[in-house]
């Protein structure tokens, strides 16, 4: 059991990589992207857990000596948060233009022209 | 404490938000005028930093939070003069395509591109310095962001969009790996210095963890830097971003991955892994070969000149991880002055081929055939430099690659000098027949071999005016271009490399110094000598590539036997090499999955 | 490549590299038994050091302020990047009007409007004290805003976001996180050091640079949403 | 661990699943907004309100909002 949370962040990865892949819709695309970028949000919280210890901030009357769980992956994870949003953004920004150029959404559909 | 460290980064970011809120009301070229100054200002104090840091590494914390009884609490830059080095390569390529943009574009550039150029500027640089892996992780994706920005600036274009959208998902992608393996890293060892992931790693022996961990950090530096099977969005998006942006991208963005996998592989898992350097090795040079051949290959099937450029920079990109992946300090300091030399070579071919488009409209070998005659600059430029990627005797790239055939050498591995050769000189041949066909008019303007892309989807068509003055579209190439070669002539260059890479390598020296403050003692230069089986080896890549592009160009005259016979073995191979590039952004996902797989297998059967 | 060779090759590779992946990850500690030395000694030490009660906040913006200089340059870079892809002329005339939606739903946004902007604004103010700031508190002031949208006054919402001013905010925001780090430089610091007087703990005005970091990028990011936003809707309000 | 965190990482698990496997995007949208949710009750579980409020914003105003306008945007031709 205490190999769950782990599992769970592999579990994300995997599954957003797999529809990365297979997608047929660019936006469906970028979301499978959001998804594999949970895993990364998991894996860190879950790293940094410790059990019975309460969230690090110590407001008037919780003593320091008590501890808390990790704050560095907490900070790490912020960071991670922000990072993907905004580019997911930018990844959707591309999307609309390529639907405004080429009226296009399917990924396969932008297959290269060879001569 | 060093305040030109901090500034590296923070004078770009501070000009870039100036322009970003006033760039408006000034007009576009005094908001180039600015930033190529702030480029250039990047630069000389990167130069200073080499010559501060020779006498041992500098080490800066942030915030002023240095290590507590030896624990890292906050994020530092180490400096050291290979950094320095890479850093400085960065301001001059910036510099001289911030001079170049100035007359490029012929629209009124928005301030955005010259402040995503500036942000760009300070990812690149804090990248190569910074010692933390998580701030690594940091300017990794700042530097992503800012780049697949940048590539998409001609967003007319439909190969423009292709290009960009692959760059984003695969670099995307390519950094969650490198963001995991961070996390387990964390989840081992508690510490994100490089340092001190190094000595607490280093009390146990290898497992699982810390194998997939250095797998899935190395998977996603070599993403961003393009070694097979990762670099597919690579040749798509270098093809396409506006040429004074490819300066950089070619120059010097790829080789920072392969500055990311030192540093973290020295610093870090040498401890580690030390005992089984061989299965690192063999499996670093292994991709370093691959990336080098298929590259080339690759290089010399391209008719339009930017993509054939990008694949040039794979080529090259599989040559110095193969000699990053020797593992030891010779072929480190090869790797590191070889990155310099030749990212100068490319930075200026590939502002060269900027003026080309800007003069002639087209870039691609059999359009603009013959088209070239009445720019002889432009052509001597591309000329050298294409003798120069084929690393020619006593030349600037020559003497790094010197470095790595002695460093082979030294280790055994007689094998891999010829092999990189044959890569450089594939790739010296395929920009040398371009020359051949754009300048001279030589060959026939046409040929079924040549992949080319339909015309009306490149970024550089159309006719175009000609620029007010053409000396900023290639003045730019001849500077980088000398300097590039002209490496060569600084006084114990290898010398000095070698004993800086020497404390780069020795990870324990490294770890008292970061940690606890340690001096240390500056290491004396080695004596480097160039060995004749070099100069041969130089010579002859030289020679095959000017033989090589006369095959390119009249390979009509070659009799029908022989080339019936060699449409038979290498045409289907061809064939099915030139569909694989085909652009599908899941495809290439696919192939980064295989890659991963493929590494983090290898790594883990061979260290065992 | 055939769809199907692809899923092949894919299931095929995945599947080799997620048993890899698994095989790392049992070599983590037990889930909730973490040991890492660095996390433990700022629980225990920046609430001295630093005067805030909120751990997380003084490292993001002190201990490893940084990071987050990076983070919001990455931001800022995100919607610079956004502003030059979308750039293309759009046709001043051709906007279309206000989408029309019921007076009910207008009038539960327009009331909506102040309450989101203050918790927001708050949000950021307590970013050091509780769980909260700059990002967070951001994005809620921003969306305030942007409800001015959803309630269906387009038009109100462009009056309230003049997009000069807002580039102006943006720079500022990254600027000043970029230049207090130059001042503490100026001071004989480290960059980034935090080189003002902490204060009482648990007050409004304690943490040194923390609080004034936490503007900095308060600024930024309200700027940032607000620009992204502001692309998206001008995409949507020009008919292709 | 307790039964509260597993049952959480169960819904964390199939939340995701089902993002991947709707393949309409409007529809994929509000399967999305519900992942956030059962995202945003993992992380208080897991003792982090910095990041459980961080993601609040995101996948209840950032995301739908851009992708919704994208969505908007790209329903007009064809």
């Amino acid at each position: 059991m205490s190999f769950l949370p782990y599992a769970l962040a592999a579990w994300l990865f995997f599954v957003g990589l797999y529809g990365v892949v297979t997608s047929r819709h660019l936006v469906h695309l970028v979301v499978c992207l959001g998804v594999m970028q949970s895993s990364s949000y998991v894996l860190l919280l879950a790293i940094g857990y410790r059990t019975g210890k309460k969230a690090p901030i110590f407001t008037s009357g919780v003593p320091v000596k008590l501890g808390a769980v990790d704050p560095v992956v907490q900070a790490l994870t912020l960071t991670d948060v922000v990072v993907s949003v905004t580019a997911t953004a930018l990844i959707l920004a591309l999307v609309v233009e390529i639907w405004k150029r080429s009226g296009k959404l399917d990924p396969d559909s932008l297959r290269k022209k060879e001569t | 404490m060093n305040v030109l460290v901090p500034l590296a980064v923070a004078v770009p970011l501070l000009g870039a938000a100036a322009l970003a809120s006033l760039g408006h009301v000034s007009p576009a070229r005094v908001d180039d005028v600015v930033a190529a100054a702030i480029a250039l200002a990047v630069t000389v104090f990167c130069v200073i930093l080499i010559f501060q840091s020779s006498h041992g590494t500098i080490h800066y914390w942030f915030g002023g939070w240095q290590p507590r009884n030896g624990i890292a609490i906050g994020i530092s830059f180490s400096v050291d003069p290979l950094g320095a080095g890479i850093a400085a390569l960065i301001g001059a390529l910036m510099t001289a395509a911030l001079v170049q943009s100035i007359d490029y574009f012929e629209e009124e550039v928005p301030p955005h591109f010259f402040v995503l150029m500036l942000v760009f500027l300070a990812a690149m640089v804090g990248f190569a310095f910074s010692s933390d892996l998580f701030n690594m992780f940091v300017f990794f994706e700042l530097m992503s962001t800012a780049a697949f920005a940048l590539t998409g600036y001609r967003i007319e274009h439909r190969s423009v969009l292709q290009g960009a959208i692959n760059f984003a998902v695969v670099n995307g992608i390519g950094a969650f790996m490198l963001l995991v393996g961070i996390a387990l890293v964390y989840g081992r060892t508690g510490a994100l210095n490089l340092a001190q992931i190094g000595q607490v790693l280093s009390r146990h022996g290898p497992d699982g963890l810390v194998v997939v961990a250095f797998a899935l950090i190395v998977v996603g530096l070599l993403t961003k830097a393009g070694a097979v099977p990762f670099h597919f969005w690579l040749s798509d998006a270098y093809a396409v971003a506006p040429a004074p942006v490819c300066i950089l991208f070619a120059g010097v963005m790829s080789d920072l991955g392969l500055h990311g996998v030192a540093r973290v592989y020295w610093e870090s898992f040498s401890g580690v892994l030390g005992g089984h350097a061989d299965g690192v090795r063999a499996v670093l040079i292994g991709i370093g070969v691959l990336t080098a051949l298929l590259g080339a290959l690759m290089a010399f099937l391209q008719s339009a000149l930017k993509r054939m450029l990008a694949f040039v920079v794979i080529s090259h990109v599989g040559v110095f991880l193969a000699a990053i992946g020797l593992l030891t300090a010779r072929g480190l300091a090869g790797a590191t002055l070889y990155v310099v030399a030749d990212g100068l070579v490319k930075g200026a071919l590939f502002c060269a081929v900027g003026h080309l488009a800007r003069r002639v409209g087209h870039t691609d070998e059999l359009i603009a055939h013959g088209r070239g005659r009445s720019l002889p600059i432009t052509g001597s430029i591309l000329a050298v430099g294409a003798l120069g990627l084929a690393a020619v005797p006593p030349l600037g790239t020559f003497v790094s690659y010197a470095l790595v055939d002695d460093a082979a050498g030294r280790l055994g591995d007689r094998w891999l000098p010829p092999v990189l050769a044959l890569a450089t000189a594939v790739t010296g041949a395929a920009v040398l027949r371009a020359v051949g066909r754009i300048f001279l008019g030589l060959g026939p303007d046409e040929d079924d071999l040549l992949v080319s892309v339909p015309r009306g989807e490149e970024e550089d068509e159309g006719e175009r005016n000609a620029p007010r003055r053409g000396f900023l579209l290639w003045g730019p190439a001849v500077a980088l271009l000398a300097a590039g070669l002209g490496l060569a002539f600084a006084p114990g260059l290898a010398d000095h490399a070698i004993g800086h890479a020497e404390r780069f390598v020795d990870r324990p020296q490294v770890a008292r110094e970061t940690l606890h403050g340690a001096t240390s003692a500056p290491t004396p230069p080695a004596h480097e000598h160039v060995g004749t089986s070099s100069y041969a080896l130089g010579g002859a890549s030289a020679l095959l590539a000017v033989g090589l592009a006369w095959v390119g160009l009249y390979r009509r005259r070659i009799p029908r036997k022989i080339r019936a016979a060699l449409d038979a073995t290498f045409g289907g191979v061809v064939l099915r090499l030139r569909l694989l590039h085909d652009g599908v952004v899941g495809e290439y996902v696919t192939w980064l999955t295989v890659g991963a797989a493929a590494i983090t297998g290898l790594l883990a059967l061979l260290t065992r | 490549m055939t769809r199907r060779t692809r899923l092949g090759t894919f299931v095929a590779a995945g599947a080799a590299l997620a048993v890899l992946f698994v095989w790392a990850l049992t070599g983590l500690h037990a889930f909730g038994d973490f040991q890492g030395e660095y996390g433990r000694i700022l629980n225990r030490t920046a609430g001295s050091q630093r005067h805030v009660t909120n751990v997380v906040a003084a490292i993001v913006f002190d201990y490893r302020g940084f990071d987050t200089l990076g983070e919001e340059s990455i931001l800022f870079a995100a919607v610079i990047g956004i502003a030059l892809l979308l750039r293309e002329a759009r046709d001043e005339g051709e906007r279309r009007i206000d989408v029309v939606r019921s007076d009910f739903i207008r009038a539960v946004g327009l009331f909506a409007v102040g309450p989101t902007v203050l918790v927001g604004l708050y949000v950021i103010a307590h970013g050091y004290l509780t769980p909260g700031g700059a990002f967070q508190g951001g994005v809620a002031t921003a969306s305030g805003l942007v409800l001015l949208y959803a309630a269906g006054r387009y038009r109100a919402y462009r009056a309230a976001s003049p997009k000069a001013m807002v580039d102006l905010v943006e720079g500022t925001g990254i600027g000043t996180y970029t230049a207090l780090g130059v001042a503490s430089l100026a001071v004989g610091s480290a960059y980034l050091a935090n080189v003002v007087d902490l204060g009482t703990k648990g007050t409004l005005a304690s943490g040194g640079t923390i609080p004034i970091l936490n503007a900095a990028s308060a600024l930024a990011v309200i700027a940032a949403v607000v620009l992204i936003c502001h692309e998206f809707l001008e995409e949507l309000m020009t008919p292709a | 661990m307790i039964p509260l965190q597993a049952m959480t990482i169960a819904l964390v698990g199939l939340g995701g699943l089902a993002v991947v496997s709707v393949r309409d995007p409007l529809r994929q949208a509000i399967v999305l907004g519900i992942y956030g949710l059962t995202l945003i009750l993992l992380f208080v579980v897991l003792q982090a309100p910095d990041v459980a409020l961080s993601e609040i914003v995101v996948s209840s105003v950032a995301f739908p909002f851009i992708l919704l306008t994208a969505l908007a945007k790209m329903r007009d031709r064809r």
